[in-house]
């Protein structure tokens, strides 16, 4: 078989600089082959090593008292107690979910799932965080069918609950849609599970789908701009096969209860080369593989394409010695193919074999450690300044309250999501306490009294005007929707969407971004356990908004102290916690009424928000609240109305003192640090008792009533509105924005 | 006018439900199956007088939009009255 | 009367996904003994009850079910089923049993061509079933649906016979008028959430009463069916009573 | 040899992914499409000697047990070299 010549054209098609190929051959001491060059083009693409983010996140806070298991496995793990870890992660799958968008998306939560449970966890609750154009764009109605299918297709078939997630358009991706997919499992602290390959003499096992010429260059598509000629590009799409991830995820956790295995690793992007190197990498190992014993879907597959495969549903495991005829038997229990396809060596090298030929043979170590990191340019964006100003006096007063309100709950941002989610399985395993549409999901921890919190969040809009306010709120307001659920914020996983970084300007949002999660997290004791970064989210040279997107895990102590944002009974007292302003600055207001993106976002006082978390964790133990909710998009109105949508159709009479405030920002400004609570009028006592000693404003502001939504302001009318009829413009947004009225 | 389309993965896409079928038949006894590819079929029924070469350019265009997904599908299709 | 208590046998096929959630209903829940069965196995001797879960056996491939009828513990479920033994499936379950023909019909695409999660109104129709008995006439549980393929069709001649026999045991109904979507979650005809076979030992329903058998889960209505089969087989002493189908739906 | 099998909804059974495709074929313009049905389409390889009464036998027996539910589906199929 003839094998490319090396040339400079060659290396630059596999996305290395010259310095990078002089670095190659220095740790080679010799010249590469073709497959050498494609398993070094894939570890040292932006996807897997890093290169112009390293430095920025290592200055993220990965170590906490919860934290058994910090960034650079699979996956994070924080201890829950009870002897139990929860396993969690984020992952994008952009890029491929743009050019098919049911199968992109699918095989992007077939991807984390497999993150989750190689490491032992059995996966118990998925989240999705979306981003699309314009709703009206030509695209767009098929991307959000065929993404939301997607998800829906992959984790109902493998049982796992979607409980929650985010959708929000916006014209800056309409080239280019985030797609990304956290999944949460749980295992017990003592059956944890790494991808390392020690033992010299173990053998190296091969499990799942066979391996096809799929995706081959994903690994490094995902690192290039969109252009014109991405179409040819396009049989690089894999197809999802959830039925076989089932078999395997079930295989996999009947395999764990045995002592058999020493490491786990599932084939992501770039499969046998990246499972095999980062495995014998950890352990300081070698690996010899043999590619003839590799299961194949097609004939003639080359030894380049075996080792770039990126063929689903893979696993690479190596268990002890001795073992391997008992570990493949549970694999063929399940119908699945598993094989013996190496060793485990001594000498801390790759070495790959063809038909008894060796056709690759790299040291281990260096490959990554050695990985280039660029030092990229970093520079503030020119017309930053102008886009941040904003004269909020200079801003004409919107008068008709209700009719911004309605516009703000009809717009598909805010609007009700229950045509994404009802798509999901999201009751599957009988654990889910909240269902989606409150501010965060509450899964219920089997065999303990015990429940986690969990929410994705990120202000795009926010980042792009402040990167650092913005990167800040994304923490803040993830961590204040698990607190509103009655949850402790533990920890988090992120999902950094960026522009290119090659562009100054680009690493400039990036490294701010970065300053504000880390300042965040380290202020909200919420470590940064896993995640990823993924670049390069361009077309034609048009960036997206910055999107650093946070997952965030609380735990509940006790599951029924657990919270939702709904209304409950009549008479009950509505309360406002925190302070009202005129930050209406990044807002959705200023954006849908005033056709504006400008001013500065809202400020954050992480301090503050610290506090108030605190007290939303003692009132929810003391069961002092019958509701929580937060106040994000829209506002304090949005955040009322939002309160008054529950199944038990109970509204609010609210009277507002506007503090001189002009109404319409008072009730649309996005001010942070604040929450909407109701509780019986027994307990209000207690709690105003508790936000004096936590340092929170806490001021009544009205009453649950039935049926009735009225807002007063200094006593004088302000809303005076139809309940059902503000519940069916919110119920309808999304589907009559993104499919028009009437279909769908 | 009837247009009959046929939608079928592209060669090398992975086809899961063709597998599980080719599984099941082996498993019912029908050794000799060696591959099975599983696709769509669609029966369309078309009114109006375009001609036969209009009609084909239409149908075409159908294909390419709707009916099949042309980054992992492949369609053909068939006219008839 | 015999105190032992009853005994479930879960199938488990490749792909089941709801498996888990049954024992869990039937184990931790009711307190009853329950026992995984692998669906390479032969023999379920000794179940009282068996209950096929719900999932995508096979990943649905083809068609929910069409594989898994031939899995081999298929056959020793219609011997279980023909002896009078209690047998129940749930969604996927459900499809199985009429992909083997142990119940008439068929289930198709849900009408909205979506995949469907939401909680239903589930109107008991027919309370002298097993999977019935402590309910009243009429009763309407709060119970979810998550499916494809759940619009359950049947040819006229069928439908009827389905009535006059009293084999439609639930049948999708409206909740409350803050509960969205229609009552009908999947444009099955005549709004059949479930139904039973002529001799009323054998039910198929779509909604997953396991799911929700404790009080934080939507009320903990789904109960009410295992309450059923338990009461049931108590009566019944464990054994093979007769089922009195008669009235009319 | 090939085995081509047509799985088809009977008429009288709803079939709404053939709605489906009918609605966005005329959302795009397609106003001549009256109706749409959606079926599957299977190609099977199949090796051996069987002649071709036997052959379409067995063919048949597939279509029977497995490939189509004829509850609600009917089937056709074509062998070719
Ligand atoms: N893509 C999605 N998948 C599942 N649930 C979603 C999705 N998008 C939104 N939701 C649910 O809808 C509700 C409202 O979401 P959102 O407006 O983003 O809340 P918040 O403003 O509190 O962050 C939440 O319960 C969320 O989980
Ligand atoms: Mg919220």
């Amino acid at each position: 078989m003839s094998e490319p010549q090396i040339t400079p054209e060659l290396v630059r098609e596999h996305g290395l600089t010259e310095e990078d190929y002089q670095r190659l051959l220095a740790i080679l001491g010799r010249e590469p082959n073709y497959t050498e060059l494609g398993i070094f083009s894939v570890m040292w693409s932006e996807h897997c090593c890093y290169k112009s983010s390293k430095n920025s996140l290592k200055r993220l806070p990965t170590t906490g008292a919860c934290v058994l298991q910090g960034p650079g496995e699979n996956a994070g793990v924080v201890d829950i107690g009870d002897g139990l870890a929860a396993i969690f992660k984020m992952e994008s799958h952009n890029h491929p979910s743009y050019i098919e968008p049911y199968q992109g998306a699918a095989t992007g939560v077939g991807g984390i799932l497999r993150d989750i449970f190689t490491m032992g966890a059995r996966p118990i609750a998925s989240l999705n965080s979306l981003r699309f154009g314009e709703p009206d764009h030509p695209r767009t109605a098929y991307l959000v069918q065929g993404v939301v299918a997607g998800i829906g297709g992959y984790g109902n078939c493998m049982g796992v609950p979607t409980v929650g997630g985010e959708v929000q358009f916006h014209p800056c991706y309409n080239g280019n849609i985030l797609v990304n997919a956290f999944n949460l499992g749980i295992v017990k602290t003592s059956r944890i599970f790494l991808g390392t390959a020690s033992g010299e003499g173990n053998p190296v096992i091969y499990v799942g789908s066979r391996t096809g010429r799929d995706g081959i260059h994903g690994a490094t598509m995902a690192s290039d701009e969109f252009s014109e000629e991405t179409e040819d590009k396009r049989p690089t799409v894999q197809v999802g096969d959830p039925f076989t991830e089932k078999l395997l995820l079930e295989a996999c956790l009947e395999l764990m209860k045995t002592d058999y295995v020493v490491g786990i690793q599932d084939m992501g992007a770039a499969g046998l080369t990246c499972s095999t190197l980062e495995m014998a990498g950890r352990a300081g190992s070698g690996i010899e593989l043999n590619l003839d014993l590799v299961p194949r879907r097609e004939e003639g597959m080359t030894p380049y394409e075996l080792m770039l495969s990126e063929s689903q549903e893979r696993m690479l495991l190596v268990s002890h010695k001795g073992t391997e005829d008992k570990v493949l038997e549970i694999f063929h229990k399940w119908d699945l193919q598993a094989v013996v396809v190496g060793t485990v060596t001594g000498d801390g090298r790759l070495k790959v074999l063809d038909q008894g030929r060796v056709v690759a043979d790299l040291p281990v170590n260096p490959l990554s450690e050695e990985a280039p990191v660029c030092d990229r340019l970093e520079e503030r964006p020119a017309d930053l300044a102008g886009i941040q100003q904003l004269d909020i006096e200079a801003l004409p007063e919107v008068t008709d309250l209700e009719g911004a309100l309605t516009r703000l709950l009809a717009s598909p941002n805010i609007a009700e999501k229950r045509w994404v989610w009802e798509q999901y399985d999201h009751s599957v395993r009988g654990n889910t306490l909240v269902l989606p549409g409150s501010d965060a999901a509450v899964i219920r921890v089997k065999g303990t009294d015990k429940a986690l919190a969990m929410a994705v969040d990120c202000n795009s809009r926010y980042c792009h005007l402040d990167p650092v306010t913005g990167g800040k709120i994304a923490v803040a307001e993830s961590a204040r929707n698990v607190a509103c659920s009655g949850g402790r914020p533990l920890a988090v996983t992120d999902c950094l969407n960026f522009g290119n970084p090659e562009k100054p300007e680009v690493m400039w949002y990036f490294r701010r971004a970065m300053d504000g999660l880390s300042e965040a997290c380290r202020v909200l004791d919420t470590p940064v356990i896993g995640g990823n970064v993924s670049f390069y989210n361009e077309t034609q040279g048009q960036g997206i908004y910055p999107t650093p997107t946070i997952g965030m895990v609380g735990l509940l102590e006790h599951a029924d102290c657990r919270m939702d944002q709904w209304f409950k009974t009549e008479g009950d007292v509505v309360l406002l916690l925190g302070r009202n302003s005129d930050e209406v600055g990044g807002s959705e207001f200023l954006s849908l009424l005033h056709g504006r993106e400008c001013g500065l976002p809202p400020s954050i006082d992480l301090e503050q928000e610290k506090r108030l978390h605190g007290l939303l964790l003692e009132a929810a133990t003391a069961k002092l609240l019958a509701s929580a909710h937060d106040t994000s998009d829209g506002g304090l109105g949005v955040a009322l109305a939002e309160s008054s949508f529950g199944q038990h159709g109970m509204g609010c009479r609210i009277d507002l003192a506007s503090g001189g405030l002009r109404h319409d920002l008072l009730l649309f400004a996005e001010t942070q640090s604040r929450v909407v609570v109701s509780c019986t009028r027994e307990n209000l006592e207690a709690f105003l008792q508790l936000a004096t000693a936590a340092s929170v404003p806490a001021s009544a502001i009205g009453s649950v009533a039935h049926g009735v939504f009225s807002v007063q302001v200094d006593g004088e009318p302000a809303l005076e509105c139809d309940l059902d009829r503000l519940r069916q413009v919110w119920r309808e947004g999304f589907a009559s924005a993104v499919f028009g009225d009437g279909k769908n | 006018m009837k247009l009959r389309v046929f939608v079928t993965l592209k060669p090398g896409v992975l086809d899961p439900q063709g597998r599980a079928v080719m599984n099941s038949l082996h498993a019912l006894g029908f050794g000799s199956v060696e591959q099975v590819r599983q696709g769509k079929y669609l029966e369309i029924d078309l009114e109006g007088a375009l001609s036969g070469e209009e009609l084909s350019l239409q149908a075409d265009e159908m294909c390419r939009k709707l009916l099949a997904n042309t980054v992992i599908e492949n369609y053909r299709f068939e006219l008839a009255e | 009367m015999d105190m032992k208590k009853p005994r479930f046998g879960v199938v488990i096929f490749p792909g089941s996904n709801c498996d888990h959630d049954a024992y869990h209903a039937v184990k931790h829940v009711m307190g009853c003994d329950a026992e995984f069965v692998w669906h390479r196995e032969t023999s379920l001797d000794g179940f009282d009850c068996v209950v096929l879960p719900g999932g995508f056996s096979y990943g649905d491939y083809l068609r929910s079910g069409a594989v898994a009828r031939f899995s081999p513990i298929m056959a020793a479920v219609e011997r279980h089923a023909a002896a009078g033994g209690l047998l129940i499936g749930i969604c996927n379950g459900f499809q199985i049993l009429l992909e083997a023909g142990l119940l008439p019909g068929a289930l198709l695409r849900n009408s909205s061509v979506k995949f469907v999660c939401r909680e239903v109104g589930v109107r008991v129709e027919n309370n002298r079933t097993p999977f019935s008995c402590v309910c009243d006439a009429g009763e309407v549980m709060r119970v979810p649906v998550a499916h494809n393929e759940g619009s359950y069709f049947i040819d006229p001649e069928g439908l009827e016979r389905l009535k006059a026999n009293g084999q439609v045991v639930f049948r999708y109904c409206p909740l409350d008028d803050l509960t969205p979507g229609e009552a009908n979650p999947n444009g099955a005809l005549d709004d059949i959430a479930g139904i039973c076979n002529e001799a009323g030992n054998v039910l198929g329903m779509m909604p997953h009463p396991e799911r929700v058998c404790e009080p934080d889960f939507a009320g903990g209505q789904g109960r009410r069916v295992f309450d059923s089969i338990v009461a049931w087989l108590g009566r019944n002493g464990n054994g093979r009573g007769d089922i009195t189908m008669s009235g009319q739906d």
